[in-house]
């Protein structure tokens, strides 16, 4: 991929194996995309495919054993985080790239209150005395749409409901207005109306704060209505990467074809749904070749070689021997 | 909370009445009683002894005679030690053993939880497998073997320790080392636990996604919920503490409760054995309760309503 | 459409037999170092508490006075007591003892903990709230204290002994075996047996019980030393077993009234005990990690 | 497609012939507070009413979808209809007979012809069992068969499902989750039933076996002549699966009609909005399209609102849906409407 000037965050062949009963996970195996100031960058996959090993390893945020960065580097600021020592790691964690996960029942510290949890961020970063930083979080809050901020400040996060512990995380994501904010499925675990909740949210606060955005997610159709960019993952790399209009318009790599079709369109009526046949690749044990070719009817025995990311057009690649 | 305090504390009259009674009835039915090993007494004696303490009346009178004692506050008088009342016994030999026990609890506090958290953070390293092998040792090896070990290393071969006796600040050292032998080794193994199955949780990941520092992680969002199964380990170590007494209090010649307690079983003092059960089981639900009460304040998911 | 999908792509070379969850435990449990080790010194120190006192020279209650603590020599390995008994034989028969009373009381905590534990799990409700109440109650007990006081007040039996211990051991069995039922009735392959016409005793004794073993099993592991612990407790405090018979709790009695001249009559019979105790716990860990399937993370 | 061949039972499709009936169902739960203790103590007990009056047919050889957010009483519909949870009050009727009258012993005979497939693939399985033993657990419940044949009936049902028949000797804890849900999906076809529930039956599956799952539910209902309630959150897999949609809020149903009839022409405000909220795989519409966006929570179900139990969230809230409940009426076409906005 093109390097471009205005990338704020270049990542390149990063690599990220899982050590453990004698086998070698590759959950992430040479990722490499860019993201454009002010972009919001869909990351698709299914389970397992990588796509929250890839961003948790961008902060480095992976336990280590069993997990471990092996190669590549994130470039950001200039600077290749991957190679930076921890302390100031630590600094662009919360303060210049944050993140919000997908559980927000358990990502919110059940011992602790909630307005402590948003106040050492603050203080940590910005260093806000006590009152500043507690003024700091109900403002945080009311932006987030928490009614009556300043009296649940004190409240704990098992009091929230999941879609409000949802609009916590956000506000602790956002509170030192971070240049990049990476959201690992924030909607997977709530429901329909909450979500677009969430997604509402996201959106308008990205247009506020001004940070620029990935967003990791299986649902084809949070990339649609969300995301400038995506790229689709299958088994710990980045098979396809497009504008995300060109993606879902002209997809190339069979897999993102498959998945496409295989998604049941709500306005329309289908008889019979496009199924890709065989089960998810096992990680530890990975076909030679393009990981997807045994469930790919298109495979041929050139597919014995891993396919090498190409250029379809102007900013869309494809990791697949087909041609266009 | 205070309505949680009220209604535990209403609840411990039918256990501690149970406890009195079933120990009330269970001492009367056995065989003997409190004159019977004094060989040389003639039966005119016992006889008179008996009525000095209330023992010539029918059973039920007995009992009602002693609950009505009770809720005045009078555990009566010894058998054994004649002219002194269980209370006194009791308030003589009390500061031994609550010396003895709070001092090995919270040493072995300390060291455990310590050990524990350094073994979680470097879990499967030498360190963590050296500790926990050592934790298994302390709770393989039991108190009365350990302590005479600790006389053999300390007193007979170094000489750095007395063996025995009580009275100065250095007495204490290897009983209250002997005493926390055991705890030491459950403590550091629930701490390690506790610790493991936080340091996964999902939120320990949001504290580091903030930046925040390795010791602030761990100090401050982790061993809230780490420590917790330490806290409630304390209640059923309060039954091991009071046996471990025992033990030490044999070996180290310590004047605690425990031989107090073993004596009055064994020469059939009824009231002694009887206080000494009851004020044991207070003690024991009272701090079962406290533990409660603690639990609820370090984890706010738990509501008492 | 009938496409065999998965068929396709798993490789068919040895598809034949499964391996159960027990099996997959049990290679679990042969990787683990430690706990194989234990289980091999168990196996040795069970093999010579049985045989080594048939087939010695020596019985446990001989006494030969101008023998009298001896320090170990070829004639008595671990030496003699103050009566001139030797050691070696006297702490294997307290083996015998020690370990009875660990099995035999297991035994009874499990018989009454699990029938307990699944009646009240199964039934729930009333039932459930008011047999958990009692074993509430009887928690708050300084259950020592009351073995204490039937052990002095009463025969100073060995059946008493195994009476007493299985008695104050059961609660946590009822309430692991009670846990494990409830949250097993929960499980959404009770409620398929259920909507599959299964009848009740079917459900109980083909879904329910082999699901709550693992925990059961790990847990009897680990009460037969503390049984044994507090056989030793109270025979050291000559609560338990009585002389001549010899347990490890006895002899070290003995041997700490004579610790600084003839240490060896403490240190023998305490190591052995302390072996034993050891191995027995590493075992039961190692069952722990293997069988229990929230501990397998680790 | 060849059936197996014990299957081999022709069943008269009609389309018109009402399968089940549930009548005003209710299925109400006692929290805390109705123990020993809290008796005593005094304190109330709390009840929620999961279900609280619920009232469908479903034809025979239809798919009835039942679509709701979390904890709004659709799975414990599903639950309630097979008896697995005794309703409270209400009529389950099978084919005329009345299921949530019968004691345990009488329903046994009916579980062959009402079966269900679960939601998580992980839970569903006894792990201590053999796939064959699971598969075969409900041919020897009801039937007396010789060893090899039903090893025969076994390996026909698991070759259905789309697994290999050697997995036979295998336990559950070696396949992926989709494959699970295949086994699931054989052990409910076991004894050739006319009715399953299916009860989120993808919603623990990756999207490219979600697609697999509901191809084969749909091969299955064709071939067996099967009669579904499709319970699910995602409204795109209801609206793939099913005929006719039910829409359930807090314990009640508030719209039911024809699959394309609910998509097209939505009267309810709560079916709109969960429609509005459901993301359209294509960047195009996704960002020309209007979102109705519902402001706060589900209320919980143990103080629901008074009068309609949407009001609370509801765009288009009026005075008198704050104290009236909006009767479930059919207002034409067979599309019913619990809302006074069109029930006038």
């Amino acid at each position: 991929m093109a390097k471009s000037n205005s990338a704020i965050l270049s990542v390149r062949n990063l690599q990220t194996h899982f050590y453990g009963d004698g086998a070698v996970v590759k959950a992430v195996d040479g990722v490499s995309f860019d993201l454009k100031l002010g972009e919001t960058l869909g990351i698709v996959g299914e389970s397992g495919s990588g796509k929250s090993v890839t961003n948790l390893s961008i902060l480095r945020l992976i336990p280590y054993p069993p997990g471990k960065i092996v190669g590549g580097e994130v470039i950001f600021d200039n600077k290749d985080l991957m190679k930076i020592p921890e302390n100031e790691i630590r600094r662009i964690r919360g303060k210049r790239i944050a993140m919000i996960f997908q559980d927000p029942m358990t990502s919110l510290n059940p011992f602790m209150k909630i307005g402590a949890q948003l106040m050492e961020i603050t203080q940590l970063h910005e260093g806000l005395n006590n009152s500043q930083a507690r003024k700091k979080a109900i403002e945080m809050l009311e932006l987030v749409g928490i009614a009556d901020a300043s009296r649940r400040i004190d409240d704990y996060s098992h009091q929230f409901s999941g879609g409000m512990r949802q609009r916590v995380m956000i506000a602790m994501a956002l509170s030192c207005k971070p240049e990049l904010l990476i959201a690992d499925e924030p909607t997977t675990a709530l429901d329909v109306t909450i979500q677009a909740q969430i997604l509402e949210l996201i959106k308008g606060l990205k247009e506020k704060i001004g940070t620029s955005v990935i967003l990791i997610t299986h649902d084809l159709g949070i990339v649609a209505g969300m995301t400038d960019h995506t790229g689709v993952m299958y088994a710990g790399k980045i098979v396809e990467y497009a504008p995300t209009e060109e993606l879902f318009s002209n997809p190339h790599h069979p897999y993102t074809k498959g998945l496409l079709k295989s998604v049941p369109d709500p306005l329309i009526e289908q008889k019979k749904l496009f199924q890709i046949p065989g089960l998810p690749p096992d990680l530890s044990n990975l076909p030679k070749g393009c990981p997807f070719s045994p469930r790919c009817s298109s495979a041929t025995t050139q597919c014995q070689e891993f396919p090498p990311i190409r250029q379809i057009n102007a900013e869309h690649y494809s990791a697949c021997w087909l041609e266009n | 909370m205070l309505k949680l305090i009220l209604r535990r504390l209403l609840g411990m009259i039918p256990i501690l009445f149970i406890i009195i009674t079933l120990t009330f009835f269970l001492l009367r039915f056995a065989p003997g009683n409190p004159f019977a090993n004094e060989k040389a007494f003639p039966p005119k004696v016992i006889q008179e002894l008996n009525k000095q303490y209330g023992l010539d009346k029918p059973l039920y009178i007995q009992y009602i005679n002693y609950i009505s004692e009770l809720t005045k506050g009078n555990l009566g008088p010894s058998t054994r030690y004649a002219g002194k009342t269980v209370s006194e016994i009791i308030g003589e030999h009390l500061p031994t053993s609550l010396l003895l026990g709070l001092i090995a609890y919270g040493f072995a506090l300390i060291v455990g939880v310590s050990i524990g958290i350094i073994s979680s953070l470097r879990q499967n390293s030498a360190v963590d497998y050296f500790s926990m092998a050592v934790a298994m040792l302390g709770i393989s090896v039991p108190s009365f073997v350990l302590g005479p070990l600790l006389v053999i290393v300390f007193s007979l071969t170094l000489f750095w320790l007395p063996p025995a006796r009580w009275g100065e600040p250095k007495h204490l050292i290897l009983p209250a080392l002997t005493l926390s032998g055991v705890y030491i080794a459950y403590i550091a193994r629930l701490t390690r636990s506790g610790m493991l199955e936080v340091l996964r949780a999902d939120y320990i990941r949001t504290a580091r996604a903030k930046g925040l520092a390795e010791s602030v992680v761990v100090l401050r969002h982790a061993l809230r919920g780490g420590i917790i199964p330490v806290v409630s380990f304390t209640g059923p170590a309060l039954t091991f503490l009071l046996a471990g007494t025992i033990v030490v209090e044999k070996i180290f010649a310590v004047p605690g409760l425990g031989r107090i307690f073993i004596e009055a079983a064994n020469s059939r003092d009824y009231f002694l054995v009887m206080g000494l059960t009851l004020f044991v089981s207070t003690v024991l639900v009272v701090m079962n309760l406290l533990v409660d009460i603690i639990i609820g304040l370090l984890d706010p998911r738990i509501s008492y309503k | 459409m009938n496409q065999p999908v998965s068929a396709t792509v798993v490789e068919e070379k040895q598809l034949v037999v499964g391996t159960s969850l027990w099996q997959d435990a049990w290679r679990r449990l042969k990787k683990n170092k430690l706990a194989v080790f234990g289980a091999i010194v168990l196996i040795i120190i069970v093999a010579a508490s049985i045989f080594v006192p048939i087939f010695s020279s020596y019985s446990y209650d001989q006494i030969n006075l101008d023998k009298s603590s001896e320090p170990p020599s070829l004639e008595h390995w671990f030496g003699t007591d103050q009566l001139g008994r030797d050691i070696l034989v006297r702490s294997l028969i307290g083996g015998r003892i020690s370990l009875m009373v660990g099995v035999i009381a297991t035994a009874v905590s499990f018989v009454i903990g699990v029938t307990y534990g699944a009646i009240s799990g199964y039934f729930g409700g009333y039932i459930d709230e008011l047999m958990m109440r009692i074993v509430d109650v009887i928690y708050s007990l300084p259950y020592l204290f009351l073995v204490i006081v039937l052990l002095a007040f009463f025969t100073k039996s060995i059946f008493m002994l195994f009476f007493v211990l299985g008695a104050v051991s059961w609660l946590t069995m009822a309430r692991i075996v009670r846990g494990q039922v409830l949250s097993i009735k929960n499980q959404e392959f009770i409620e398929a047996a259920r909507a599959v016409g299964v009848e009740t005793p079917m459900i109980i004794f083909r879904h329910v019980v082999p699901n709550t073993l693992g925990p059961v099993i790990v847990y009897t592991t680990l009460t037969i030393p503390s049984a044994m612990l507090s056989e030793a407790f109270l025979s050291f405090l000559g609560l338990g077993v009585q002389p001549p018979l010899a347990s490890w709790g006895t002899m070290v009695n003995e041997g700490v009234e004579a610790i600084s001249v003839y240490p060896w009559q403490l240190i023998f019979p305490g190591l052995m005990m302390a072996i034993t105790l050891f191995s027995l716990n590493f075992l039961g860990d190692g069952l722990r990690d293997a069988l229990d399937p929230q501990m397998r993370k680790d | 497609m060849c059936l197996p061949s014990f299957l081999c039972v022709i069943k008269i499709m009609s389309t018109d012939k009402t399968l089940l009936e549930v009548n005003n169902l209710q299925v109400h739960f006692h929290l805390s507070g109705g123990g020993l203790i809290d008796r005593l103590m005094g304190s109330k007990p709390r009840i929620v009413k999961a279900v609280d009056g619920v009232s469908f047919d479903i034809k025979k050889g239809e798919t009835l979808g039942l679509v709701g957010e979390s904890g709004c009483g659709k799975s414990t519909t599903g639950r309630a209809i097979l008896q697995l949870i005794k309703p409270t009050s209400g009529e389950v009727l099978f084919q005329g007979t009345n299921l949530a009258k019968l004691p345990d012993r009488e329903m046994r005979p009916f579980r062959r012809h009402l079966q269900m497939i679960f939601q998580n693939p992980y839970a569903s399985l006894n792990p201590r069992m053999t796939i064959g033993d699971i598969i075969s657990e409900p041919l020897t419940v009801f039937k007396s068969l010789a060893k090899q044949q039903l090893d025969k009936q076994v390996q026909e049902l698991i070759e259905r499902v789309g697994l290999n028949p050697q997995f036979i000797k295998r336990y559950p804890h070696e396949f992926s989750g989709g494959q699970r849900q295949r086994i699931g999906i054989a052990r409910a076809l076991a004894l050739n039933p006319d009715f399953i529930v299916a009860d989120e039956p993808i919603a623990a599956l990756d999207v490219s076996i979600q697609a697999q799952v509901m191809n084969l539910l749909q091969d299955l209902q064709k071939d067996f002549s099967l009669t579904y309630l499709f319970i699910s959150h995602d409204l795109r897999a209801v609206r793939h699966m099913s005929n006719r949609v039910a829409v359930m809020y807090l314990g009640k149903l508030v719209e039911l009609a024809d699959a394309n009839e609910i998509y097209q022409n939505p009267l309810h405000p709560y079916t709109q909005a969960l429609i509005s909220a459901v993301p359209v795989p294509d960047p195009k519409v996704e960002k020309q399209r209007q979102h109705i966006v519902l402001q706060g929570d589900v209320p919980s179900p143990l103080n629901p609102p008074l009068g309609c139990h949407f009001h609370t969230r509801c765009p288009q809230v009026m005075d008198q849906c704050k104290t009236n409940e909006p009767k479930f009426v059919n207002i034409g076409k067979n599309h019913f409407v619990a809302c006074f906005l069109t029930n006038k």
